[in-house]
């Protein structure tokens, strides 16, 4: 197997504008295979629409973007309708990328055994933001693109995410996240908006 | 004034209707223009002044 | 010629002496044509007597709200293959002035209508139909482009719904066609064809340039003011960012 | 590319339908309550009742279709949904085609399905005709689905967004609602009239998933 260090994303001399306010402009970042990029920023400097950018959901007003393998993406919301149960949702994306990952498995790793029924209305917010970082397990891609991602996370949930994405870096997938915290995982390099 | 035949109200309430509604639209035109010059101009001149202040 | 066009400083330079220049043509192409239907042609019996000298207004306001319509379609297009922003500036422009022309020709058809057909809404005036439907969709276009919430996000939201509608057009006049055929046709008016005798088609025809050069006018100036408007939302950002 | 994401937003939206807002009985009991407001309005008389029935059923399933639609994108925009299905790769107009027919099986369908009872109860004979008139409904539902999806598309970060998806889609709804009319009503024209409603249908199930394809697409960004 050939490692390749190829950029897995090269961005250059991107700027988003709403209404006539610049929320940033020129910003570029280059995303090699086992890099963690932290984007740093006060409230409102931009991280989410950056992301969303790298994702392909915001279209950039000015500069280059190319994504050389697929990603995943983790928003502030996590994407449950509120009649999915955590097993239903993993159930349904596993569905629609066409993936045979071991659903109980993941509930497991993910500490919702215990919620696996409970309809996404009733589910607390930590247990939403598991469900939403079991889809991380669901397939591997390369690029993980996840928007604060400790929100609504208590001390064990934040611990599993760390060691999700420290093996993820390991095994060659990159990340790219926004937060306001001191990461967990050892960090490549930090963009500040 | 022209003479009409018994629709005299009609063609007047038309034509009353039309000048009401163009003369209205080019009210609304102009002074919407001459807000939006009257700022821009002022705006301008604010920045020009802050720009020129520091230096001078 | 289009990044000519396209070019606001350009436009701005080049409409600050064509729109008075329509203003003023369009003002004595009306003002003629008035003169002319009121005062000069002689009443047509097999109209209804005096009463088609309404239409020196209503079938300009006809013509108008239709090429209205397709001009806000163009524009929406142009905006949407090129992303020319004069082009969105345009579409926002033509949308409420389309919808003061298009009511204009439903109200003096409604007028028309009453010693006509002795009734205020003829429902099977496939021509006054489609002009209503004509109204919504300028109606729809504007209260969209009023609900959202950045001027990027209105002109894309603006340009599909246009373009939507544009599409439509035709459906909805044919369906609308149909509707009427099924009832008595509406034979009293007459205003287009080549039935019309020179003598009101002159005068229709300078009415209706009068009206399309006031309407071009009133556009331009529309124009310039989202110009400067979007001008001075960018320099007030620019302050407020220091 | 694989229809995968297709039957997933499809299977999704169909249970969110049926979750949500009860499945075909809010706009069963929609379409019931504003048909039997009329003759309580107009007067009972049997003729009145006969020759306004098919017209009001066809009113009923239009404003259904749009108090139905109201939530079906704002949803997905407030939960996060939309961006997960903007990021499957699928073509998004087919997965907005997909959860718009979805929609349309919960409470389109419903709704014309049940437009027999309701005829019988404007005073139509019963025949075979009122079976023919439920397929006209249903073709004619898929049709108000469809473009009012683009007005829901359009709609979906506003805030009052059900009054909006209304003046939009109106004038979209009328070559359905004339085609349809004619008919039922028979005259002249109304051979053809069944093909022009088939055909109006198919066009709006064409353009209508590009239309909301783009509108979804700046909804997301």
């Amino acid at each position: 197997m050939t490692i390749s260090t190829a950029p897995l994303i090269h961005a250059t001399g991107l700027a988003i504008m709403r209404g006539e306010r610049v929320l940033f402009r020129g910003v570029g970042l280059t995303l090699s295979p086992s890099d963690a990029i932290v984007l740093r920023g006060a409230n409102g400097a931009g991280k989410t629409t950056l992301l969303r950018m790298l994702a392909g959901l915001t279209r950039p007003e000015a500069g280059e973007l190319a994504r050389a393998a697929p990603h995943h993406w983790i928003g502030h919301k996590e994407g449950i309708k509120p009649q999915e149960t955590p097993r239903s949702h993993l159930a349904l994306w596993a569905q629609a990328w066409g993936s045979t990952a071991d659903i109980p498995e993941i509930l497991e790793k993910m500490a919702l055994t215990r919620a696996a029924d409970v309809p996404g209305r009733y589910l607390s917010a930590g247990q939403r933001r598991r469900t939403a970082f079991g889809r991380l397990l669901l397939e591997h891609r390369p690029i993980w693109l996840l928007d604060e991602p400790y929100t609504a996370l208590d001390a064990g949930g934040r611990a599993m995410l760390d060691g999700f994405i420290s093996s993820h870096l390991v095994a060659n997938g990159a990340l790219i996240t926004s937060m306001h915290d001191a990461a967990g995982f050892p960090v490549t390099h930090e963009v500040t908006l | 004034m022209p003479e009409f035949d018994k629709n005299a109200a009609y063609i007047w309430a038309c034509y009353l209707i039309g000048a009401i509604l163009i003369a209205g639209a080019c009210a609304q035109a102009w002074l919407a223009a001459r807000a939006a010059k009257k700022r821009l101009d002022a705006l301008v001149a604010n920045d020009n002044a802050r720009n020129s202040g520091p230096d001078a | 010629m289009w990044s000519y066009f396209a070019n606001p400083h350009k436009f701005l330079s080049l409409s600050a002496w064509l729109a008075p220049l329509f203003y003023g043509a369009g003002t004595l192409c009306i003002l003629w044509g008035l003169w002319q239907g009121l005062w000069i042609v002689p009443k047509d019996e097999y109209q209804g007597g005096d009463i088609m000298r309404v239409m020196f207004i209503h079938v300009p306001a006809a013509w108008l709200s239709m090429a209205s319509y397709s001009a806000l379609a163009v524009a929406s297009f142009v905006w949407f293959i090129w992303r020319h922003e004069l082009a969105d500036i345009a579409a926002k422009a033509i949308a409420p002035l389309g919808a003061v022309w298009t009511a204009l020709c439903l109200a003096t058809g409604s007028i028309w209508g009453k010693p006509t057909w002795g009734t205020w809404w003829q429902w099977d005036d496939a021509r006054m139909m489609s002009v209503l439907f004509l109204l919504f969709l300028f109606l729809g276009y504007m209260a969209l482009r009023a609900s959202m919430d950045s001027r990027q996000k209105a002109a894309r939201a603006g340009a599909i719904l246009a373009m939507v509608g544009a599409i439509n057009v035709p459906l909805i006049k044919f369906s609308v066609d149909l509707f009427t055929s099924l009832h008595q046709p509406a034979s009293v008016i007459t205003a287009d064809g080549p039935k019309m005798a020179a003598v009101y088609l002159t005068p229709l025809l300078v009415s209706g340039l009068g009206h399309a050069l006031l309407f071009g006018g009133l556009v331009m100036t529309h124009m310039r003011t989202e110009i400067r408007q979007r001008r001075i939302a960018r320099l007030t950002a620019s302050a407020l960012e220091g | 590319m694989s229809a995968a994401p297709i039957l997933a937003a499809f299977r999704q939206a169909f249970a969110e339908a049926w979750a949500g807002g009860a499945g075909a009985l809010l706009p069963l009991g929609f379409l019931g309550g504003a048909a039997v407001l009329v003759p309580l309005g107009i007067g009972s008389d049997t003729q009145t009742l006969k020759a306004v029935g098919p017209g009001i059923i066809w009113v009923s399933l239009a404003l259904s279709s749009l108090v139905t639609l109201e939530r079906i994108f704002q949803a997905d925009v407030e939960d996060g949904t939309l961006d997960l299905w903007l990021q499957t790769g699928a073509p998004m107009a087919a997965l907005a085609a997909a959860k718009t027919l979805a929609h349309w099986l919960a409470a389109g369908l419903p709704l014309a399905l049940a437009s027999p009872l309701l005829a019988l109860m404007f005073q139509a004979q019963a025949s075979v005709e009122l079976l023919i008139h439920l397929g006209l409904y249903t073709l004619g539902g898929l049709a108000f689905f469809f473009w009012g999806g683009v007005g829901a598309a359009l709609s979906a970060t506003v805030r009052r967004g059900g009054l909006l998806i209304s003046i939009i889609a109106l004038p979209l709804y009328v070559p359905t609602a004339i085609f349809g009319a004619i008919a039922m009503t028979g005259g002249i024209g109304s051979d053809g009239a069944p093909l022009l409603l088939a055909a109006s249908t198919l066009f709006a199930c064409a353009v209508a998933p590009y239309a909301m394809a783009a509108a979804l697409r700046l909804a997301a960004d």
